[in-house]
C-alpha cells in the first residue's frame, strides 16, 4: 500500500504545483516555452529577460484582464517542448503560447495550436517553414531568409563575385545558404563552394582551411549565435582577413550579447540582420539602457527585442480584442499589425503572419570603447523571402 | 636472544576464506625460520598477513614491540618488514634500478649493495622488470626487500621454478644475507632439504594451523617425519 | 595539407591535455569520474574571470587555472570522492554526473549561461606561413603555443613518470597496488596526488581550450563524449595511449572535416567502433593487464 | 592402472601450451576410464590448472588433441563440452551470487535439459526439475539454505554448491579443482563426505594438495612437474617413488 | 524442506502491491486526467528504462547509446504512418520489429571488450543513428524533425485527443502488456541464465550456457521494446527528430535506471516517476536552475544510499 500512498502524494503535490495558477482565474496566460538549459541557454536567458522587462513597463493589466506569464524550460527536445505546450494549453489554460528556441521545437507544437485554436507567437526560430505550419503561428523574430536574401544583395553591389557559403547543418542553416545562394547568383555572383559543419563542431579549423585554400572574395556565415565567436576568433586567427576573403555573415554571428567580447578582430565585419543594440533611434536607447539595467548589464540581442516585441504583439491584440481571450481573434488582431519596435518600424503581414521588417547591413565598430554593430544600409520592409517566390 | 616477531593465535584468509586458523609462532633476534608445509596450506597467506595483504580476522602480530596487525599496510615497511612475494611481482613497467629506487630507505642496504650481492642485477639495470629470466626477477624481488633496511626478511618460495644453478646461487646469497649479516628471515618453502640446512627453526603448517616446531636440525634429522608431514604420503 | 595536419595536431594536444587526467583516474583508481569536464571548466572560467575582471596575464592565467583546480581536486577527493571509490561503477557515474549537473547549473548562475570569451595577447593573434602550393603550412600562433604547451607538458609528464621517483612509486601503484603497499608506498597518498593533478591539468585544458571551444555552463557536457573517446581507444594503461588516441582524433576529425566535409561527424565515431573492435581494450593495452 | 577392458571416456593426446615463450603445458597425455578415479598432484605452477582450462575449452591447446567418449571436441567451445558431459568445477568459486543455491541448481538443470531458451514458463514450473533440484539440495546438506542468497553462504556450503552445480549438469566426466581449498575445519568433513560420495559411473579428475583426500579418493595418481607429466601410477607406487619425494622434499635431484 | 517449486516461483508470484499499483496505474489517465500528458511522458520513459533494465540489469551489458534503438523505433513508426497507415498498433508492430532488426546487427559489436569499450561503442552507434536521421533529409525531414505524422485513431475507434487521455491510456496499456512479457521472460529458464551470465560469466559458460547467443537475443529483444517505447513516443507526439538519438536521451534513461535501481523490473518505473516529476516541478519553479537540484539529489542518492533513500518498501521486491 505504501507505494501507492506515495504515488498518490506525489501526485497530489505536483497537482498542487500544476493548478497554484489557476487560482486567479480570470488572468491572461501566456506559457512561454524556452531553453532555459543546455547549450541554448542563452536565447531563453535573453527572451524571459526582455518578456519581464516588457511587462514591467507596460503593467500587468491589460484591458481588464491580469496578464500572467509562465515559463517552461524544454531543454531544447522537441518532444518535450510539445508536451509542456499541451500541458499549457490543456491544465493552465493559457491563453497563448510563446518563445520556441529552435525550429523543430515550433514545428512539433505547431499542429497543436491548430487543434487547440492557440496563438503561437514565435519569438525565436527562424526556419521561413514554420508560419506554413499552422494558421495560429505569428512570428516576431526574423527569417534566415530574410537576412540572407539581403547580405546576398549588398554582396552583389560591392564587388564581391565568388562566395563560399558556410552554415551549420540543420533547418535555418539550409535555409540561409538557400536563400544567400539563390539571391546572389541570381544577380549573377558565382557560389564557388557549399560547406555545412556539424551543429556540435568544437573546431571550425578544417572548414576554414578549405575557405582559405579557394580563396574566393568573400565567405558568407551563418552559425548559430553560441558558435559564431568561435568561428569569427578562428577566422581572424587563420589569417583570412589578411588574405583578402571578406566575413559577410547573418547578425547572428556578430551576436550582440557576445560581439563585446571578441575583441578587435570583429572589427569591419559586415552582416545583414533586423537587430542591433546599437539601431540608433529613441526607443531602441531607452529600450537597451532598461534592459541592461534589470539585467545586470547584459546588452539585449536579437532574441531579447523578438522576444518584447512578441509581448507587444500579444498585448495590443489583447487590447483590439477588448480583452477576450478567443485565439482566433486573437491571431487576426496580430495579422497586419504594424508598430514601432526598438529595431525600427516592424509589420506582421497579414497573409503569412510573418514578420515584416527592415534587415540592415552592419559593420562592426567602437563607440565608447565597446564593440557594435553600426548600421550604414538598410533594406526597408523586406518580407520573407521564403514565401514571395 | 631478544624475541624479533611473535604472533599470537593468527587468524586471517581472503574474503570469506578463512586460511589460518590460529597461528602461532616467533622469531628471535637473528634467527632464521623455515616456514614449510604442502601446498594450499597457508603458508602463503601467513607471509601476505604479516606484510598486511590479506584480510585480518583475529590474533596478534607484533615486531619487536611495535603492534603490527592494526597497522595501514605501506607503513610496515617502515616498520621493519620486508616483503618478497611468492610470485615476485616486479613492478613490471619499472627498470630494475627504479624497481629498487622506488621503494627504498635510509640505511646500511643501498642499491649498490645489493648490485654488489647480484652483479647480474648490475648488469641489467636499464631492463624493464618483465625483460628479466625467472631467477633475476627473484634477485630483484631479494634486493627490493632488503633497500628497506627491514628488521625481518620475508621471504616467500624463493627458489621456486628457477634452474638449479641460479638457486646454488641464491641460496649463496639468501645464507649471506641471514648468516653472515645477521638478518633475522622466515622463508617458506615446499622443499624443505634445501632451506632447513640455512634455518634456526623449523615450522609446518597444515590447514591453517602450525602442526609442528622444532629446530630445523631436528627435522632434518627426520626424514620419516618429514615425508609424513610434506611428502605424497597420507 | 600539412597545414591540416598541422590544426589537427594542435587540436588533438589540446584533447590530450584536457583528457590524460580521466584516463589517469580511471586506470590508476577504477573510478569513473564523469565529472572531469566539470574541472576543465573551472580552470576555463578562472582564466576568463582573472583576465576580465583583474586583468591578469593570459600566460599567468595559465598555472593559476592549473592550481585552483588542482586544489579543488584535493578538497573533492578528500572529502567526496574516496567514499566512492569502493562503489559500483553505476553508482559512481551517478554521483560525478549529479556533480557536472550542479557545477553547470552553479556556473549558469555565477556567470551567466552566455559564451565566454577572451582576449589573448597580441604575440599569439598572428600566422606564419612557410612553403608554397600544396606544401605550404600556415600555422595559427596561438596553435603553434598550444602545441608547443601541450607538447612540453606530454613531455613533462612522461618525465616525471619515467625518471622521478615519484613517478616509479605511481607506476609501481599502478602496477600492482598491494605489493606497492606491501613495500611501503603509500599508494593512498600517491593517488590523491594523482588525482589533484589530473584535475588541475583539466582546469589547464579548459584554461587554453577557450580559444577554440569555447567556453560556456554546459562545456563539461558538451565535450564529455570526446575525452572518453580519447580514454576509449587510448586505453588507460600510460601517457603515450591517450595522447597517441587523441592526436589520432584530432587529426581524423581535422582531416575528415576538410576532405570529406559531409562526412564530418562520422568519421570520429566510425573510427572509434572499428579501433575498438579491433583492439576492445584501445590502442595501448597493457600487456597481460586486466 | 587397467585401461585395456575398460571404456576410455576421456583421453587427451600431446597437449602443448605456450604463452609467448613460455611452456605452460608441455606434452602431456591423460586418459580416464569410466568410473575413473583419478588425482592430479604437483607442486604449485606445475600447470594443473592450465590442463583443466585446455580440457574444458577455457584455454585454446597450441598442440595435441581432446577426445571425449570418442570424438575430438579440441575445438568445441566450453558450454558444448559441457552438453557433451565434462563439467568442472572451480579452485576459487565462481558461483553466481546474486541467486540462491535453489534457483542456482533449477537454473542449471533447466540449462541441461535444454529448457534454457524457455521465457514463458517460469523457473520452478517443471516438475523433474524441482525434484531434482530437492535431491542435490538433500544430497549437498544445501536445504537449509536454499533460500539464501549465495554470497551470504558460509564459505563451506558455497564449496559445496560449487560441487552441486557441476553434478547438475550429469557429467560424464567431472574434473575437480581444489574442492576442499581454503574451507575451515568445521565444515571440512561435510564436504569430504560428498566427494568420496559422487556417483560411481562419473569419472572423476580430482587435483588436490590435501594428501586425507587424495589418498582417500583416488584409485591413481598423475604427477605433474613443470608442466609435464613426472609418473602416473596407484597411490602406493606414487608414495614409494623416489623422483616423487625429491619433488616435493626437496633434494638435489628435485631441481635437476 | 519448504518445496523447491514454491520456493522457485515465489518469485514470479503476482504479490498484492504489484496489482494495486498497475490498477491504479491504469486508472491514472482517468483519476488524474489533468495530467495524462506527463503520465504519457513518464510511461514511455518507463518502458524505455525497463528495456535497458533486461540488459543492464539482468545481463550486466552496459550501454550508452539506448537511444539508438529508441530513436530508431521512432523514426520506423512515424515513417509508417506517413507512407504506409496510420494504425498505431500496426506501426509500433513494425516500429519493434525494425528495432529488433538493428539490436541483432549491432550486438556483435558489444560481446567482445570492458564495460568502457562498451559504453563507447553503443554510443557511436547512436550519435552516428542521429547524424543519419539528419543527412537523409529527404526520409526524415534532417533537423527540423518529421513532420506530418498524421495517426489513426487506437483500435480503429479512440482517437488521440489533445488532453493526451487516450495518448496516455495507449501508452499504458501497451507498456502494460509489454510489462507482462518482460517479466514472464525474467523469471522463466531463460532469464535465470540471463543472470546467470550477469553474475558470472565464466561459470555460466562452465555450465552449457552459450554465453555469446544468450547476449544476443536479449540484446535484440531489448532493442525491440525499446524501439516500441520510441515508437510510442513518435506516435502519441506525431513527430520525430534527430533529437530522439541524442547523447542525452541514452545519458538520462541510465541515470533513471540507475535511480530506481537495477535488476528489478520496478526500477526502471520508479526511477522514470521520480526523475520526471522531480524534473517537471523543479523546473516548473527555477527553470534555469532545476539541474542543481537534481544533480543534488543523486549525490545524495549515491550517499545516502538508493535503499534508504527511495524505498523503505523494498522488501517485496525480487531480492
Amino acid at each position: 500500500m505504501k507505494t501507492c500512498n506515495i504515488l498518490r502524494l506525489a501526485a497530489l503535490t505536483s497537482s498542487l504545483i500544476f493548478s497554484a495558477g489557476a487560482i486567479a482565474a480570470d488572468s491572461f496566460k501566456i506559457g512561454l516555452i524556452l531553453p532555459m538549459t543546455g547549450q541554448q541557454a542563452s536565447t531563453g536567458r535573453q527572451e524571459e529577460a526582455a518578456a519581464r522587462l516588457y511587462m514591467a513597463q507596460h503593467g500587468d493589466t491589460v484591458a481588464g484582464r491580469k496578464i500572467e506569464l509562465i515559463v517552461k524550460d524544454d531543454t531544447t527536445v522537441p518532444d518535450m517542448t510539445k508536451r509542456l505546450a499541451q500541458e499549457l494549453i490543456v491544465n493552465d489554460k493559457v491563453n497563448v503560447i510563446a518563445g520556441f528556441g529552435i525550429t523543430p521545437s515550433a514545428m512539433a507544437t505547431a499542429p497543436l495550436a491548430t487543434q487547440s485554436k492557440t496563438p503561437m507567437v514565435v519569438t525565436a526560430a527562424a526556419t521561413s517553414s514554420i508560419t506554413e505550419a499552422s494558421p495560429y503561428v505569428v512570428r516576431t523574430s526574423f527569417t534566415l531568409a530574410q537576412a540572407s536574401v539581403s547580405v546576398a544583395n549588398w554582396a552583389g553591389k560591392n564587388k564581391i563575385s565568388k562566395v563560399i557559403t558556410l552554415v551549420s547543418d540543420y533547418g535555418p542553416g539550409k535555409d540561409a545558404e538557400k536563400y544567400f545562394s539563390q539571391t546572389f547568383t541570381a544577380n549573377g555572383g558565382q557560389i564557388v563552394e557549399s560547406l555545412r559543419v556539424p551543429l556540435m563542431n568544437p573546431d571550425f579549423a578544417p572548414f576554414l582551411q578549405k575557405v582559405r585554400d579557394a580563396k574566393p572574395d568573400a565567405l558568407f556565415v551563418f552559425v548559430p549565435s553560441g558558435s559564431g565567436a568561435s568561428l569569427m576568433k578562428q577566422f581572424i586567427e587563420r589569417g583570412m582577413d589578411k588574405a583578402g576573403i571578406k566575413l559577410i555573415a547573418t547578425g547572428d554571428v556578430t551576436d550582440d550579447d557576445q560581439l563585446n567580447g571578441m575583441g578587435d578582430g570583429a572589427l569591419g565585419v559586415v552582416t545583414g540582420h533586423h537587430y542591433s543594440a546599437a539601431h540608433p533611434s529613441k526607443m531602441n536607447k531607452d529600450f537597451v539602457k532598461a534592459f541592461e539595467k534589470a539585467n545586470n548589464g547584459m546588452r539585449p540581442n536579437f532574441m531579447a527585442v523578438a522576444a518584447y516585441d512578441g509581448m507587444h504583439v500579444i498585448y495590443e491584440a489583447l487590447k483590439a480584442t477588448k480583452g477576450e481571450g478567443d485565439g482566433d481573434a486573437l491571431v487576426t488582431a496580430m495579422k497586419g499589425m504594424k508598430f514601432e519596435s526598438p529595431r525600427g518600424p516592424i509589420s506582421i503581414d497579414p497573409d503569412t503572419r510573418d514578420i515584416v521588417q527592415n534587415i540592415y547591413m552592419r559593420k562592426v565598430e567602437k563607440q565608447h570603447g565597446q564593440l557594435y554593430n553600426i548600421e550604414f544600409d538598410v533594406l526597408k520592409d523586406v518580407k520573407d523571402p521564403g514565401k514571395t517566390k | 636472544m631478544a624475541e624479533l616477531l611473535r604472533v599470537e593465535n593468527l587468524q586471517a584468509g581472503y574474503g570469506e576464506a578463512v586460511v589460518l586458523n590460529g597461528v602461532t609462532v616467533s622469531v628471535e633476534q637473528g634467527q632464521t625460520l623455515a616456514l614449510l608445509g604442502r601446498n594450499g596450506t597457508g603458508k602463503t597467506t601467513f607471509m601476505n598477513t604479516l606484510a598486511g595483504a590479506t584480510q585480518y580476522v583475529s590474533g596478534s602480530i607484533q615486531l619487536g614491540g611495535v603492534v603490527l596487525h592494526k597497522m595501514p599496510q605501506h607503513q610496515r615497511a617502515a616498520a621493519g618488514i620486508g616483503w618478497v612475494p611468492q610470485e615476485r611481482n616486479i613492478f613490471k613497467s619499472l627498470t630494475v634500478h627504479e624497481n629498487l629506487t622506488a621503494v627504498a630507505r635510509h640505511g646500511k642496504w643501498t642499491t649498490e649493495s645489493v648490485y654488489q650481492m647480484f652483479p647480474r642485477l648490475a648488469e641489467r639495470k636499464t631492463n624493464l622488470g618483465t625483460q628479466l629470466s625467472g631467477g633475476e626477477q627473484q634477485m630483484l624481488a631479494v634486493g627490493r626487500a632488503l633497500v628497506l633496511n627491514p628488521k625481518l626478511l620475508l621471504l616467500d618460495e624463493p627458489l621456486e621454478g628457477l634452474a638449479p644453478i641460479i638457486v646454488q646461487e641464491l641460496l649463496q646469497a639468501i645464507r649471506r644475507i641471514t648468516r653472515e649479516e645477521g638478518l633475522s628471515a622466515i622463508i617458506v618453502e615446499q622443499h624443505p632439504q634445501t632451506i632447513l640446512k640455512i634455518s634456526d627453526t623449523a615450522a609446518v603448517l597444515d590447514r591453517g594451523c602450525v602442526v609442528h616446531t622444532s629446530t630445523a636440525q631436528t627435522l632434518m634429522e627426520q626424514p620419516e617425519l618429514l615425508n609424513k608431514l610434506l611428502g605424497v604420503a597420507r | 595539407m600539412l597545414t591540416i595536419l598541422f590544426d589537427g595536431i594542435a587540436y588533438g594536444m589540446l584533447l590530450f591535455v584536457l583528457a590524460v587526467g580521466l584516463s589517469v583516474t580511471m586506470g590508476l583508481m577504477n573510478f569513473i569520474n564523469l565529472a572531469h569536464g566539470a574541472f576543465a571548466m573551472t580552470g576555463g572560467y578562472v582564466t576568463v574571470l582573472l583576465m576580465q575582471r583583474m586583468d591578469v596575464p593570459f600566460l599567468l592565467c595559465l598555472p593559476a587555472a592549473f592550481i585552483s583546480t588542482a586544489v579543488l581536486g584535493v578538497i573533492f577527493e578528500r572529502t567526496l570522492y574516496r567514499h566512492m571509490y569502493h562503489r559500483s561503477h553505476l553508482d559512481q557515474v551517478l554521483f560525478s554526473i549529479g556533480l557536472t549537473f550542479m557545477s553547470v547549473a552553479s556556473m549558469t548562475y555565477a556567470m551567466s549561461s552566455s559564451q565566454q570569451i577572451i582576449q589573448l595577447p597580441e604575440w599569439l593573434k598572428g600566422r606564419t606561413e612557410i612553403g608554397e602550393g600544396t606544401w605550404v603550412l600556415g600555422m595559427g600562433h596561438y596553435r603553434i603555443f598550444l602545441i608547443v604547451i601541450c607538447a612540453l607538458l606530454a613531455w613533462g609528464l612522461q618525465a616525471i613518470l619515467t625518471h622521478s621517483r615519484f613517478g616509479s612509486r605511481l607506476r609501481a601503484s599502478v602496477d600492482d597496488q598491494r605489493v606497492a603497499a606491501g613495500l611501503g608506498i603509500n599508494v593512498n597518498g600517491i593517488f590523491m596526488i594523482t588525482f589533484a593533478a589530473g584535475s588541475g591539468l583539466a582546469g589547464l585544458g579548459g584554461a587554453l581550450g577557450i580559444e577554440v571551444l569555447g567556453l560556456d555552463p554546459s562545456f563539461p557536457l558538451k565535450y564529455l563524449i570526446y575525452f572518453l573517446i580519447v580514454v576509449a581507444v587510448g586505453g588507460t594503461s600510460s601517457i603515450t595511449g591517450p595522447l597517441f588516441a587523441a592526436l589520432l582524433l584530432g587529426i581524423a576529425d581535422v582531416a575528415g572535416k576538410y576532405y570529406i566535409p559531409q562526412m564530418g561527424a562520422f568519421i570520429v565515431y566510425t573510427l572509434m567502433i572499428v579501433i575498438l573492435l579491433w583492439r576492445p581494450h584501445g590502442l595501448f593495452e597493457r600487456k597481460g593487464g586486466k | 592402472m587397467n585401461t585395456t577392458d575398460q571404456e576410455i571416456v576421456l583421453s587427451a593426446q600431446g597437449l602443448v601450451k605456450r604463452f609467448g615463450g613460455i611452456t605452460a603445458t608441455g606434452n602431456v597425455s591423460l586418459s580416464l576410464c569410466k568410473g575413473a578415479r583419478h588425482a592430479l598432484i604437483g607442486p604449485n605452477g606445475a600447470g594443473k590448472t592450465t590442463l583443466i582450462n585446455l580440457l574444458t575449452g577455457v584455454l585454446q591447446p597450441t598442440e595435441g588433441s581432446i577426445f571425449l567418449n570418442g570424438q575430438d571436441i579440441t575445438r568445441l567451445p566450453p558450454h558444448q563440452r559441457v552438453h557433451r558431459g565434462m563439467v568442472r568445477t572451480f579452485q576459487i568459486n565462481q558461483l553466481f551470487d546474486t541467486l540462491t543455491p535453489l534457483q542456482t541448481l533449477a537454473l542449471t538443470l533447466s540449462q541441461h535439459y535444454r529448457h534454457g531458451m524457455r521465457w514463458w514458463k517460469a523457473l520452478g514450473n517443471n516438475h523433474r526439475i524441482n525434484e531434482r533440484c530437492e535431491e542435490l539440495l538433500e544430497q549437498f546438506h544445501l536445504a537449509e539454505v536454499m533460500n539464501q542468497q549465495t554470497r551470504h553462504l558460509a564459505y563451506g556450503k558455497r564449496r559445496l554448491l560449487e560441487i552441486a552445480i557441476a553434478l547438475a549438469c550429469e557429467p560424464r566426466v567431472l574434473l575437480l579443482d581444489e574442492p576442499v581449498a581454503g574451507v575451515p575445519a568445521g565444515e571440512r568433513e561435510e564436504l569430504l563426505a560428498t566427494v568420496t560420495a559422487l556417483p560411481e559411473e562419473v569419472s572423476v579428475l580430482l587435483i588436490e594438495h590435501d594428501m586425507d583426500l587424495v589418498f582417500n579418493f583416488a584409485k591413481c595418481m598423475t604427477v605433474l612437474v613443470n608442466g609435464t607429466v613426472l609418473t602416473e601410477g596407484d597411490p602406493d607406487a606414487i608414495a614409494k617413488n623416489e623422483q616423487v619425494k625429491a619433488v616435493y622434499l626437496g633434494t638435489e635431484a628435485a631441481h635437476g | 524442506m519448504e518445496s523447491a517449486s514454491l520456493s522457485l516461483q515465489a518469485h514470479s508470484r503476482w504479490k498484492h502491491l504489484e496489482t494495486v499499483f498497475w490498477l491504479f496505474a491504469l486508472l491514472s489517465p482517468w483519476l488524474l486526467a489533468k495530467h495524462a500528458l506527463i503520465i504519457n511522458e513518464i510511461v514511455i520513459v518507463a518502458l524505455f528504462a525497463l528495456s535497458l533494465d533486461l540488459i543492464l540489469g539482468y545481463t550486466g551489458i552496459v550501454s550508452l547509446g539506448h537511444a539508438a534503438f529508441f530513436g530508431f523505433g521512432a523514426y520506423s513508426a512515424a515513417l509508417f504512418a506517413i507512407h504506409v497507415m496510420p494504425d498505431p498498433l500496426l506501426g509500433l508492430l513494425f516500429g519493434a520489429g525494425i528495432s529488433l532488426l538493428l539490436g541483432a546487427l549491432c550486438s556483435v559489436l558489444i560481446l567482445r571488450g570492458s564495460d568502457l569499450t562498451r559504453l563507447m561503442v553503443t554510443l557511436a552507434v547512436a550519435l552516428i543513428l542521429k547524424e543519419l536521421s539528419n543527412k537523409l533529409s529527404w526520409l526524415t525531414g534532417g533537423t527540423d524533425g518529421l513532420q506530418g505524422v498524421m495517426m489513426g485513431p487506437v483500435l480503429g475507434k479512440f482517437d488521440f485527443d489533445i488532453r493526451g487521455i487516450t495518448a496516455a491510456w495507449y501508452s499504458l496499456a501497451v507498456t502494460f502488456l509489454l510489462f507482462l512479457l518482460i517479466r514472464r521472460l525474467v523469471h522463466s529458464p531463460f532469464g535465470a541464465t540471463l543472470t546467470a551470465i550477469r553474475d558470472n560469466r565464466l561459470r555460466a559458460m562452465a555450465i552449457g550456457i552459450p554465453v555469446s547467443t544468450r547476449i544476443a537475443v536479449i540484446y535484440s529483444i531489448s532493442a525491440a521494446i525499446a524501439g516500441a517505447a520510441g515508437a510510442l513516443l513518435a506516435q502519441t507526439s506525431s513527430f520525430a527528430s534527430p533529437d530522439v538519438f541524442a547523447f542525452d536521451r541514452s545519458a538520462d534513461i541510465l541515470l533513471i535506471l540507475v535511480i530506481g535501481g537495477t535488476g528489478w523490473l520496478y526500477g526502471g518505473i520508479i526511477g522514470a516517476i521520480v526523475f520526471k516529476l522531480l524534473q517537471d516541478v523543479i523546473s516548473s519553479i527555477t527553470p534555469e536552475y532545476w539541474t542543481f537540484w537534481i544533480g543534488a539529489f543523486l549525490i545524495a542518492l549515491v550517499i545516502v544510499g538508493r535503499e534508504r533513500f527511495l524505498y523503505p518498501w523494498k522488501w517485496f521486491a525480487k531480492r
